[in-house]
Parts: C-alpha cells; structure tokens; sequence
C-alpha cells in the first residue's frame, strides 16, 4: 500500500509511457561501461570453475579467516549502520521536520564527512585521539603516550565509518520526509498527539521505506569501505573482507587474482542483499507522491529550540570540526609529533606541497577526470533513470540493471581497478587504442563506480515525473529521443546535476581506484596524498588534504549559489 | 666499477618503482643524464599496488614494465619461479656481498634497507636488543609492521625466524608483551613520533630522516643483527628493450648509483661507499642472514602464523 | 471536415487490465460524426479515461477496432503509436511542461513536425488569439491562473489543427465560477473550430451543457448514447436514469395501453399517465420520476412525509417518502419561499415520468445519487 | 454544549503571511453559536482555510482572538498548541494514516488521551457504527472507497467527542453523486451529535445545502454572515451577490421611495418593484437579478437578445444582453421543453431582485460568472 492511493494520482497511468524500443539501447550501453570489469573478474572465477578447476574457490571458502573477515564485515558494517542512523535519524527529522534554525548550514556541514576521503577521516580521528593529539594533548586530555590509541578498535571502526556514512541515512531519511504530507502531521495533533508520539506513531512509519533504504545504502558503503579498517582496524587486529582482499593482493603467485575475484564476489553477494531490500523498499515508496504538493510538516520546537540548537552544533563540532582541527593543525605544525605552538606553527608544509610540481598535476587531473565524469554520468543517467521508471518488462529489465550498476560501488576500488586493467589493457577492439596508461582507463573506473551516485538522485526524479508530461508531448507527436531531449532532459536535468555534484565531489580525491591505474603525469590528488602519507611525510599529506577539502568546500558552496533558484531538495543540504 | 656498454642503449624503457617519489626521479635524472638515448617512464607505487598492477597486467596478457625496482626479494623470487624474469648473466656485481644478488642474474640488490627498532626520545628505556621490546617497560607500547601487509616485514619476520635466539618464539613473546601490527612503515613512525606507541619496528631511514628535523624519534640497529630488504631490481622476459634495462641496472650498480643511493638517505649495498648521515658505517651493521627462496616457500605459514598470533 | 464517413468510429472496443476482475471497457462502440461534440459520462471507474486513451494510442485494445477518418488506428495486429496518431488532447492535469514558455508550449507539435520557422510563428501567434492569450506568449506556466492554464493547453492542441480533439475532465479541478467560465471557453472552441471532440467528465451537468451526443459507460460497457435532451427525458436503463439528472427510480406497474407515447401506470397506488416507448408491454415495469416530474397538490393522490429539505437558492430540494412505499425517496421542488420541514406530511401529483425500457430488477431501489 | 457563550469566537482575527503583498485574513470576527453549523464560503485564496487553520492552531494570530467555549486559545501572547485544543478537524484530503487500519485510526486520538483498552474498542466501534461502517475495522484506507474514507476521517474526528469540529472542503474531491451522498451524511452527524461545526467551501451549493448559516469571504475579509436564505436573497455586497447563487449585478438607478421593503428601480429603461433595505437611499444602485427574477413575456418591457442557451437537465439556462446595455448578461431558466436558440429575440419581465446595500463602484459590471 502506498501513500499514493490515497490521494488521486494514479500511477498506472504510466503505462505506455516508456518505448521498449530505447531500453535495450540504453541497456546495452550502460551494462557494458559499469559491468564488464566486474563480470571480467568474475570470469577469473568461473573460468576456471567451468574447466574443473576449483581450487581457488576451495582455497577461500575453506579458509577460517575467510569466514571471520566476512563475520567482522557484516558486523562491523552493521553497527556502523546502527551509528549512523543513530547520528543521520535525529538530524534529518531536526532538519527535515522542525523551525530549528540554521538548518541549511547544519544540513551542509552533516553532507561534508561524505566529501572527504576515508582515509583522511580516519586520520584525523587517529591524530584526535591519539595520545599526541595536538588538540587534546594541550588540554591534558590525551592518553598517556603509550597507551594505546582507543580508535584502533572494531568500535573506532563502527564510530569513524558511521559519522562518515551517516549522511547517507541523512539525505535518504530527508528525503522521505519531505513527502510525508503536512495534513497527516496535523491530523495527528489534532487528535492530542504531542511531538514524540507524533514521530513515533505516524512520521516514521510513513518514512520507513526511505530510513530503510538510507541504512541499505549506509551498510553496503560501510561493508565495501577500505580506508577505514586499514587505518584502524589492521593495528587493532581486526581483518574484514576489504582488508583480507588487499592482504591477498599482497600475497604471491598466480593464484592471487581467482582467490580476490572469490572474495569480491563475496563482498559482491552480501551487498546485493542489501542493495536488493533497498530496491524492494524503493519499489514500496511510491515516489509519485515524493515532491508533490503537499508541502513538508513543521513541528515547533518551542522552549526546546535553543538547547537543540546547542546539541545539534555541538555534536557537528565533535564529528566534523574537531576531526578537521586536528588534520589542519597537523599540517601546520613543524615536525610531526612536536606539540603546536607558536615556535612550532609553520606554514612551510603548505608551501612545499603547493610547489610540488606533481600537485599541480594532480589538481588538474583531478578536476578533469571528476568533471567528466560527472558530466558523462549525468548524460547517462538521466535515459537510464527514465527507462528505469518504465513500467513492464523493460522497466524491469532495467531495474534489474540497477541492481548490478551498485556493485562496481560496492566492491573494494581496488577490484573494480583491477577489472578495469583486465579489460581495458589491450587495444579496444574497434578504435585499435589502448586505455591503459592515459586518464581514459582511469575515467572509465570512475564512470563504473559512480554510476549509482549519478543515477540515484536522478531515478527519484523521474519517478516523481508526471506521467502526463511525457504523454502531451506523445500526442504532439513526439518520438522517443525527441521526449527525452525536450521534455524529460530538462525536467529532471537540476536533479540530474544534483547527482553530478555528488559524483564531482566523491571523485575530486579518490583513491583505492586511481592508486593502481594512475601513471607518471596522470596521478590524481588522492594518489598524491596516499604517497606523502606513506613516504613518511604526514605534514605534508594533511597539508595537501586541508587544501583539497577547502577546495571542496568551495565547490560545494559555489554550487549551492548557483543553485539557490533550484526547486527544494535537488540541492542535497539545502532546506 | 662500471662497465661501459660497448653500444648506446636507445628506446622507452618501462619502470615500476616503490621507491619515493623524489628518490625515483633523481635515479631516473641521473641515469638519463649517462644515457641520452633513453626515454624512462616511470610509476610509482607501494609494492603491493605494482604487484597487482602487475598481475593484472599479466592476467590481460601484456605486461608493461620492462622493469621492476621493488622493496623486497621475495617478491622477486617469485616472479623467477614464475620464469618471469630475464637472467643477466654479465650483470656488474663485482665488489657486491654474496647474497646480496641472486646467483642466477635475475635481480640485485641496490640498497639496504634494514629493519631495527624505533623509539620515542620520551620512552623510558632506550633499547639496544630486540629481546629489550619484551621487557616491561615496553609492555603494550610497541608496534611493528604486518608482514601480512608488508614486505620488509615479510622479510623480517623470515630472517628473525631463522635466529637461533629468537624464532618464532620471540614472535608469541611479543604477542604476550601486547605488541600490536600495523600496515605499513608509514603509520609506525607517526604511532611512535607521536608518542602513541613508544618503540616501533621499522626501516631505518623514516625515523632517521625524522629525527634530523627534530622528530622525538631515534633509531637503533639491535645487537642481534637487523634484517633488510635490498631493494632488488629486475628484468622482466616480456622486455621490449632489454639492453636499456641492462644499462639501467649497471647504472644501479655501479659506483655512482651506489652513492646516490646513499645521497638519498640510504645505506648502499656496496661495500665501501659512504653511508648517508646518521647511519653507522656498514661495517658496524650485522645483517640477520636469511634465504629468500626458503622465504618465499616458508611466506604463506608464516603469514599464518603471524595472523594467527596478531590478528588481520 | 464535412466527409460523410464518422470522424471517429469505436467498434466493438475492449479492455482488460491484467490482474483485474472484470474488463475496463467492455465492448464499446460508438461513431462520432465530424464536428460532434460527445461527452463520455459515468460514474468513477467506469471506463470512461481508459476508452479514451485507447482513442488516444496510450492503452492497446484487447479486441475490437478504432477507426479516425477511415484509417484504422488501432485494431487486430494494428497499434499506430500516439505520436502518429495526430489527435488532440487535453488532460485533466494541463500538462503544460513547466521548463517551457506559453509560445514554447503551444509550438511544440510544430517544431516537432518540422514546420518553417515563419509558418510556426504565424500559426502560434493565431492559436494563442483563439484562446484570448496573445501576449502571454512569453510568460511560464507557473505565472498563469488556472483557467490560463487550461487555454494554453487548448491552444497547444488546437495549433495541430487536429480534427478530432480528446479532453479527460478538464474542469474538474476548477471552482463553480471558473468552471462555468471555462465551459463557455469550450463551447466557443467548439464553434469556433468546427474539430470533432470527446470529452470525458463526471459532472452531468457540464455533459448536457456542453455535447450535441452524451455517451454513458456503466462498468466499462456503453448504458446510452443520445442527445442531452433524450439522455434526461428518455433514459434507456436503470442506471442512466438515476445517474443522470436528479430524481427517483421507482417499482410500478403498467395497467393501460400505450397511446400517444403515454402509458398509464400505477404508482404508489395512484394512476399516473407516463411517457414510454412505444413498444412497452403492460406488467411491472420501473418510472423514472424527475424533480419537475412531481408537484405538490392538496388534491394529490399519493401520500408522503417529508424526510428532507434543502435550500437551493431560489428553491427548496424536498426529499419525500411515499406512505405506500417506505425507503423510496422521491425528489421535488418546491419554492424558495415556502418552508418546508422534514416530517412534514405532503400529497403529491405525478405530472410526468418515464417508463425505463430495461424493466425492473430483483435489486432494492434507492432513489437516484449513489 | 447547552450554554450560552458562543461556542466560538473570532475576534477582529489577522494573518499575514511574510513575504506576500496582503493579509491572507483581515480582521475577521465572527461568533459561532453551541450547536451552529457554520459555512465558510468564499473564492478560491481568499483565506477560508487559514482561518480555519488559525482556529486549529496550525497558524499562529498577528492580531485578534480566538475564543472556544469562553477559553481563549489564540490571542496576543497566547497560543495553545494544537494538540491541546481538543478541536476535532476533517481535513479535504482525508489525511488518514495510510499505515494504519481503519479501527487504528479512529482509535488514534484515544490512544493518546490514554483512555482505557476496554473503553477505547468500545467508543471506536460506536463512532464506527455512526458512520455506518461498523466491520470495517480491519481495513486499511487503501481498500476504501473515496465515500468510505472520509466517513472514517469523521468517525474519526468525532471519537473524540469534540464541541468543536472544523471541516476543509472535504467534498471536493468527490464526483456529484458521492457528494450528494456525503452531504446527508454530514448533516446526520450534526443533527445526531450536536457538534458546534464550521464548514470551508468554495461551493456555494454545499453551503447553502448544509449550513444555518454561511460565512462569506472575500481578500481575507468578512463580507457577510447570514443565513442561507439572506444571503441568497439579500447579499449586502456586490461581490457576495455575484458569488452566491447565480444571476447579474446590473447598473440601475433607485427613483421611487422604499415602500413595504421594495423600491422602485429603473432597470435597461424599464422600472422594476425590487426589495431592499429600508434605508435605500434613491439614486445609482446596483441590482442584483436571479434566474427566477426574469421572465420571458411576450409584454415584457426589457428587449434582449438570446446568447448563449444551456440545457440543464429539465430546464434551459438562457444568458440573454438586454439590447439597451450591450455587454450585460441576464440568466434566466426557461422550461426544458423550449426550444430556444442563440441569436433569438426575446422580452423579459423583471418579477423581483435586490437592490445590494453596498452601491455601485467605476467597474465594469459582467455576470456574476467569474
Ligand atoms: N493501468 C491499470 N491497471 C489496472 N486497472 C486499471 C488501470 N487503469 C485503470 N484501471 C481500472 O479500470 C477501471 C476504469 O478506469 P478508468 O480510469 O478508465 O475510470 P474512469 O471512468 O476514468 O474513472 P474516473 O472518473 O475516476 O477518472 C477502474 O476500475 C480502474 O481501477
Ligand atoms: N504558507 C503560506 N505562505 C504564504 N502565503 C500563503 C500561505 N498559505 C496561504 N497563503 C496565501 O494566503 C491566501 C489565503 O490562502 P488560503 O489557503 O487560506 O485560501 P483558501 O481560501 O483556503 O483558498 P482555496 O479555496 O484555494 O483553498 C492565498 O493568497 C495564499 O496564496
Ligand atoms: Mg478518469
Ligand atoms: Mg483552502
């Protein structure tokens, strides 16, 4: 049952909407850019499955540790799902539901730990908690030096890796909100119900599908996350499916490659469950009724409103400010490990970085490899997302698609890069030119992994479209192509460019993937980062993160006053 | 002493290199400098990410580089079991200590990079024995790379098992002292430097370099002996260009390339040539012996092992 | 326009959605001559927006045949898409597309078909004229007033010069006055445009204000089709009777011979002289009795109470119960002036009323609004 | 709910929205009798529901009171919120909670006035029973008709046995015949319960049907409160005698002395006995001519000519332009069997009208249409 019935629009009214004529075009196009390179790993597998060889497969699933980094996984990415909810829940209903104030900047700040690498949240935690935290350190609050840093845990794991998935529950969370109509809020207070048992009672089980869907997302992206455990969770002992896949990596022989792809099937097969519940919940949400008219419930907070207020920044400062604090201080602090102080405080490190002549490189590469890819991602979500929204066979066809188009994101980048190298070493077949060693093969990892980040924002979009739209411009006599480019294009196109913004952003300082397709003169700034860190410059890699996270800042910014004449919700943080 | 090669080397040569970024440039500076004719393109990477590069590349069908400079020799010693490397029979080692390249000709060591013990200059004990980490003092206070995860630890954990006095033995002691394993080199020195942990095991030049800038780290060579890695360098028999690959390596080996090794902060391979500031002369380094190909048969247990002790 | 063959012929049409019961439209055929105005009536989910989009190309048809202009468009084996169908249409919902322009909406269908820039600026600039917008050529969507909205809509049908013209309940969403305004609008385009046109509402009073033919679906099948006069005076069924108009459908029995298009029957106990069909055989039979049809008489011979009373503006809306027939209500009007209280007791004359064709049923009869 | 406060009051209430030019609701005061089933009428954004939102307490007051049962809710520096009001509130669109069944909704409000298990099935299955839904219970609002769903949102609403219920157009929605329905269920409920009800309307037939007495706004404004009767008869403005009910406000001039409520009114050149106000001052004024104040007669003095012809459904709606004021409309019904065409001649008698109290103003007078 959906919210749907009840008012008057009729859903099935779509039928006919979609032309199965464009769907296996489009397919076909899609499948081929974001599935080969895991279907071609995959093969490493089945290949020699299908010739009887079985050894790689046994050699896994008969390995205890197998079994332990998939039991770890699941429950650690389970708890971090658990945290993030606990953190993106109440903000989003603060944000999503209340008069509290400053909520576009509070939305924003929440939507940052998604825009920064993994590794440099988990570093920043580790310098915050560290006993030579440069913040806690002059406050006494350190741990005594050699007592073990309390990060280094599966609950340091559970804690980083959901503050930085917790926007995720955010954005979904938000997102149903916005749909449950305000006369269901007032029917509930008209009837004596006060704000808690509201909530309770009547708004989240209304966005239930949408939290449900939030955490779906939260526990794929925590179970395929890489820089969290290796930062944290190989000192503290704990291996998880990511970590073992890399511990592989770093093993010898030939036998490397069949045992990963074994693995990232694995991690593959437990991220489709999720992703499965969270496209059955989506089918559930009729999102028809989602950026409807009816406009978004208001509670008053009252006398409440001030101490929230408070709370809320509060706890903003915690996750974000102080994490961020201690990464800048880092960077400006002469020799890693002295305490900051006005003799020790250096701007040097900035300078250096800024002058390597690789950073520049890696800027520019960066900006071009994430710019396109954005750009290419929302040409092609904006069709798929349309045939997704058809009805019938091709719809589902195409929905099934969807289901699969998560898996490149869901792997370790370091599989899909792996796949990528596999299929795109030898010339292409028709043009007779390689990928291998340009930003091209890179581009093309990027466009596989984002893929869901473009589409998802875009999908909701067209689900939301008025059927009706798309029938006019039929009976005007407009054929398939010249719908979409006329009508459905610039009818989705802000929501479209919202998850272009996402893709940008995600895609500025990436690294699993780039680390191992980058070359000399094509390296990218996680790249750059990852290789200050581990030649034992920890200045200068917190140096170059500041810069790139002001840089993101700035575009996120600059993309939210260019968008501030958008209709609400396509700007993800804004109210 | 260099052997000049009788023909100029010409052409691209392909080199995948885990040394730093700048080390690698200066090498590939200098040798351009004596080679004009040579077009070197370089990547650059941890072990394991050229490794799997690598092995990607070689499950596609078409390996790239014509060369390989890594950390280890292990590594190495697989890749001959594979038969992926080219010998070089002719290769310049005179001067080289046996052991120190591979008596076939398919990789020799360019520098050493050993394995010793790091501490904080706050830590109460300044140890000088690797049996000092199993004191009380340092209880729950060290930390030391994961051979799971690294290769210079892969090679120490081989070389401290081949220790009479040590073993495997002295691995479960650490375990008992709360001694935890991080991924890599990286992240020991900042534990240490910041104070965090107080005695790391760890390659020498990090905490060295740190210290000359005014780190509160120092570094210590244990009485024992320190393993190394040796940082070999190979051909591999898919070369396009093997003579430019040759020439590279006799550069490596030769006199010059040995002492910019040792600019760069490392301890050359060859005997004789001076060592950078703050290394003891060579002399004064005892190296734990060790076999790499007994290493690369023994990598899996003991990777078991380890695991099984440490955890992930 | 003035071709002799229908404009749009509906041939035996059916529609079944999978997973439903029973078919959405159950074998409809209706022509409609060039130049019609018919209107699609019926009570909701009756079939009336499915056969309509069939027309439209939107839903393919289970069996039977629509044919525009002689060409088949849908059909055994035939399905011709809706974008090359060039039919008009106007939806409920406008369905101006909001990134567009007044004049980007209405030269849609030109650019599409690839008209000359001139042409298209000509004949946009009249199609905005017919429906008093010129000057708003530049304005959005979302800037108009609903009844605007639903112009721009006309225009961009008309700009086709589409000759059969297709509109699902245009006026639903508007209010009493706006709605009347927009009724005019139709009636206007309808004149003015000569285009054959099918109009799907509920609301019977905009049917009868508007349609030369009124066509009733009951369930997906087709109850009646005539002309608004026949529709009210002459229903053919039960349900046409008390779906359209107001008044009560009531058990009676045919006693006398039919004369003069009248026949005498018995109602409530009293003789009533009814209009019928000629052919209507004596026996118990079912009288459809409008509000006009009954009249208040001190000498009237049919006893009832007042159940109900409800001020019209400018008269009253009397719900009255036969004392010979308890649970039958009847409707009349009575004046303005006068006041009239339930439980009041009432004598009723019977002036007019007709025989419905399709005889009683076993079911219990309830006056005319469910 | 017997006593003798008003059940109600709105007192000099005002709500102006940030952002826009004019006050959604101006100053309105009016007191709503224990027992009263008030009708709040007006066009479409003129303030109807804000009012009614204010008297929830969903809108807060920027000046005024608002009083229920001698308790003052809203007022300067007071605001109950909404929860603690105890007002039942029927929403137009239902805004059942789709989630639950139809015994969980009804139960919701005693839910959270924690009445006890046994009480609260009770109450649910007696509220139920009022609406005529009782074994409904287990449904979810999905499985109801339209009809259905707004008779929970009232068994809903009443469960609680408020003194006080507020209804937003819930009829809109609903074709003709299911309006018709829902209205006799409407006036059962308050005839059953007694309930103090204020009723939001755009339709004026709704109101007049349902209320005692009707509510007219206009700009946020009150223009008038009167019964239904009054209002049609006797609209103290130009604006309410365009809106409620049809027929022309036309220009014409007070030349004879007010005289048993009626005065003498030059009307197209022709004098008319039309009522007023005793104080009707001679001179310009404006007359506001219903339907049934026009007669065709072959004597009738005003000349005018047919434009537009709408057969209703036993009448014909005639829209006639007298030939002395071009550019006026007069409505006026003709029998249904007349057979009267556009462009006929026709005379007219004038029988009765309303002088409206509030004059003549510059605009141009057009039939009370839009
Ligand atoms: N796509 C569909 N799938 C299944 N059933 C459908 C579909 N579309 C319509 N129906 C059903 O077919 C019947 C006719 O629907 P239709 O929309 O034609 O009714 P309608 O006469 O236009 O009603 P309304 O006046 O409410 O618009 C209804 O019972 C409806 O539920
Ligand atoms: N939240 C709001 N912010 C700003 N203006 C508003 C808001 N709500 C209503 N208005 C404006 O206030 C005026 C009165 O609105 P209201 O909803 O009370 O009208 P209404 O009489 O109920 O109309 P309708 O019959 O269309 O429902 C309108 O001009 C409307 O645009
Ligand atoms: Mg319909
Ligand atoms: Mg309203």
């Amino acid at each position: 049952m959906s919210l749907a019935t009840l008012n008057d629009r009729r859903p099935f009214h779509a039928a006919g909407r979609f032309s199965v004529s464009g769907a296996p075009l489009l397919f076909a196009l899609a499948g081929l850019i974001v599935l080969l390179p895991i279907l071609r790993l995959v093969w490493e597998v089945a290949g020699p499955m299908a010739a009887g060889d079985l050894t790689a497969l046994s050699r896994v699933l008969t390995s205890k540790m197998t079994w332990r980094a998939t039991g770890n996984s699941v429950a650690i990415a389970a708890g971090a799902t658990v945290v993030a909810a606990a953190l993106g829940v109440p903000f989003a209903l603060l944000c999503g539901l209340t008069d509290l104030r400053g909520k576009t900047a509070l939305a924003f700040c929440l939507i940052l730990p998604l825009m920064i690498p993994a590794q440099i949240v988990a570093l920043s935690w580790i310098h915050l908690a560290g006993s030579g935290s440069p913040l806690l350190k002059p406050l006494g609050l350190a741990p005594a030096p050699g007592t073990p840093n309390p990060v280094y845990s599966s609950a340091g794991m559970i804690l980083v890796m959901g503050i930085e998935h917790a926007p995720l529950v955010f954005l979904a969370l938000r997102a149903a909100l916005r749909a449950v109509p305000r006369d269901l809020v007032e029917a509930a207070q008209a009837a004596g119900a006060r704000r808690g048992r509201v909530l309770r009672t009547i708004v989240l089980p209304l966005s239930l599908p949408g939290l449900a869907a939030g955490l779906a997302l939260s526990f794929v992206a925590a179970l395929g996350n890489f820089g969290v455990p290796a930062l944290l969770g190989i000192p503290a002992g704990i291996p998880v499916l990511p970590t073992l896949i890399y511990r592989r990596l770093a093993g010898f022989g030939p036998s490397v490659l069949p045992e990963v792809a074994v693995l990232a099937v694995l991690i593959g097969a437990i991220a489709c469950v999720g992703i499965a519940a969270q496209m059955a919940l989506q089918a559930r949400v009729d999102a028809r009724v989602i950026g409807g008219s009816a406009p978004a419930a208001v509670l008053r907070l009252g006398r409440a409103r001030r101490p929230l207020e408070i709370l809320c920044w509060t706890v903003v400062a915690l996750i974000l400010a102080a994490p961020l604090a201690a990464l800048a201080s880092t960077s400006l602090i002469r020799v890693y490990g002295l305490p900051l102080g006005p003799e020790t405080a250096t701007l040097a490190h900035y300078a250096t970085v800024l002058g390597l002549d690789q950073v520049g490189r890696a800027f520019t590469n960066s900006f071009v490899l994430s710019g396109a890819a954005a750009l290419l991602l929302v040409l092609l979500a904006i069709p798929l997302a349309h045939a997704m929204a058809g009805p019938g066979k091709g719809g589902r066809l195409v929905r099934a698609v969807g289901v699969l188009i998560e898996l490149p994101h869901a792997v370790p980048g370091v599989v899909l890069a792996i796949g990528c190298i596999l299929v795109f070493l030898k010339p292409l077949p028709l043009l007779g030119v390689s990928l291998y060693g340009t930003l091209g093969i890179i581009l093309a990892a990027y466009l596989a992994r984002f893929l869901s980040l473009a589409l998802r924002p875009a999908q909701a979009a067209c689900a939301a479209l008025d059927p009706a739209m798309e029938e006019a411009a039929r009976a005007c006599g407009a054929g398939p192509l010249r719908r979409l480019r006329t009508i459905v294009a610039p009818l989705v196109a802000p929501a479209a460019a919202a998850g272009g913004v996402l893709v940008f952003l995600t895609a500025f300082n990436e690294l699993t993937v780039s680390i191992l397709l980058w070359s000399q003169g094509r390296e990218t700034l996680g790249v750059v980062v990852y290789a200050l860190e581990e030649g034992g410059s920890p200045t200068l890699a917190a140096a170059l993160s500041v810069v790139t996270i002001a840089v993101v800042v700035a575009v996120l910014l600059a993309v939210g006053w260019l968008g501030r004449r958008l209709p609400a919700g396509i700007i993800p943080w804004r109210g | 002493a260099a052997q000049a090669v009788t023909d100029k080397p010409a052409g691209k040569l392909v080199l995948y290199t885990s040394q730093l970024e700048a080390d690698a440039k200066q090498t590939v500076d200098a040798f351009k400098a004596k080679n004009p004719g040579v077009e070197v393109e370089w990547v650059r990477s941890g072990t394991t990410e050229l490794m799997n590069k690598l092995r990607a590349e070689i499950a596609a069908g078409s390996p790239q580089a014509d060369l390989l400079l890594i950390a280890d020799a292990v590594t190495m010693e697989s890749l001959k079991a594979e038969k992926r490397l080219l010998a070089y029979k002719d290769a310049p080692v005179q001067g080289y200590r046996p052991g120190t390249h591979d008596p076939d000709g398919t990789w020799f060591a360019t520098k050493l990079i050993t394995t010793g013990i790091a501490y904080n200059t706050a830590a109460p004990m300044k140890p000088s024995s690797w049996l000092d980490l199993l004191k009380p003092e340092a209880k729950g206070t060290t930390v030391m790379p994961s051979p799971l995860y690294s290769g210079a630890a892969a090679i120490h954990m081989a070389a401290v098992k081949e220790q009479p006095d040590l073993g495997m033995a002295f691995y479960e002691k650490l375990q008992a002292n709360g001694t935890t394993a991080a991924k890599g080199n990286g992240g020991i020195l900042k534990s240490v430097a910041s104070g965090e942990k107080l005695y790391g095991v760890i390659v020498d030049y990090l905490p060295i370099r740190e210290q000359a800038k005014g780190a509160p780290v120092a570094f210590v060579f244990p009485k024992e002996g320190v393993s190394a890695v040796t940082e070999p360098v190979a051909i591999l028999n898919t070369s396009k260009n093997p003579e430019a690959a040759k020439a590279f390596i006799a550069f490596l080996l030769s006199k010059e390339g040995q002492e910019l090794a040792s600019r760069q902060g490392f301890l050359p391979a060859l005997p004789g040539v001076a060592p950078p500031a703050g290394f003891p002369d060579t002399s004064f380094i005892s190296l734990m012996p060790y076999d790499p190909a007994k290493a690369l048969k023994d990598d899996e247990a003991n990777k078991k092992d380890f695991a099984d002790l440490f955890g992930g | 326009m003035t071709t002799q063959t229908p404009a749009l012929l509906i041939d035996d049409a059916s529609r079944h959605y999978a997973g439903t019961p029973a078919p959405a439209v159950d074998g409809v055929t209706i022509d409609v001559a060039a130049g019609e105005f018919l209107a699609l009536l019926g009570p909701s989910g009756c079939g009336k927006s499915t056969l309509l989009r069939m027309v439209a190309g939107f839903e393919r048809l289970d069996g039977g045949r629509i044919t525009v202009g002689g060409r088949t468009l849908s059909g055994p084996g035939t399905h011709v898409p809706p974008e090359e169908r060039r039919i008009g249409l106007v939806f409920q919902s406008y369905a101006l597309w909001p990134h567009m322009t007044v004049a980007g909406n209405v030269a849609y269908p030109l650019e599409t078909a690839r008209v000359p820039r001139a042409e298209r600026d000509q004949r946009v600039r009249a199609a905005l004229d017919t429906v008093g917008l010129s000057g708003f050529d530049a304005r959005h969507p979302a800037e108009l007033s609903g009844g605007q909205r639903q112009r721009v809509a006309l225009a961009r049908c008309l700009v086709m010069s589409p000759e059969l013209v297709l509109l699902d309940e245009p006026l639903a969403n508007l209010d009493v006055h706006l709605r009347a305004a927009m009724e005019e609008e139709f009636a206007d385009f309808h004149a003015k445009t000569g285009a054959t046109m099918v109009y799907v509402t509920h609301d019977q009073a905009e049917a009868m204000a508007l349609a030369t033919r009124i066509a009733v679906l009951d369930h997906g099948r087709l109850a009646q089709v005539a002309a608004p006069r026949t529709l009210y005076r002459e229903p053919a069924t039960r349900m046409v009777a008390g779906f359209v108009g107001q008044g009560a459908v009531v058990n009676g029995v045919v006693t006398g011979p039919v004369a003069d298009g009248r026949a005498r029957v018995r109602l409530f106990g009293a003789e009533a002289l009814v209009r019928c069909r000629p052919e209507q055989p004596e026996g118990p039979a079912l009288a459809c009795l409008r509000p006009e049809d009954l009249e208040p008489a001190t000498d009237g011979p049919i006893a009832a109470t007042v159940v109900r009373a409800a001020y019209k503006g400018g008269f009253v809306l009397v719900e009255a119960e036969p004392q010979a027939a308890p649970g039958v209500r009847l409707l009349l009007r009575v004046s303005g002036d006068a006041q009239v209280a339930p439980g009041e007791a009432l004598r009723l004359a019977v002036r007019d009323g007709w025989v419905v064709p399709e005889g009683p049923s076993q079911e219990r009869l309830t006056p005319a609004r469910e």
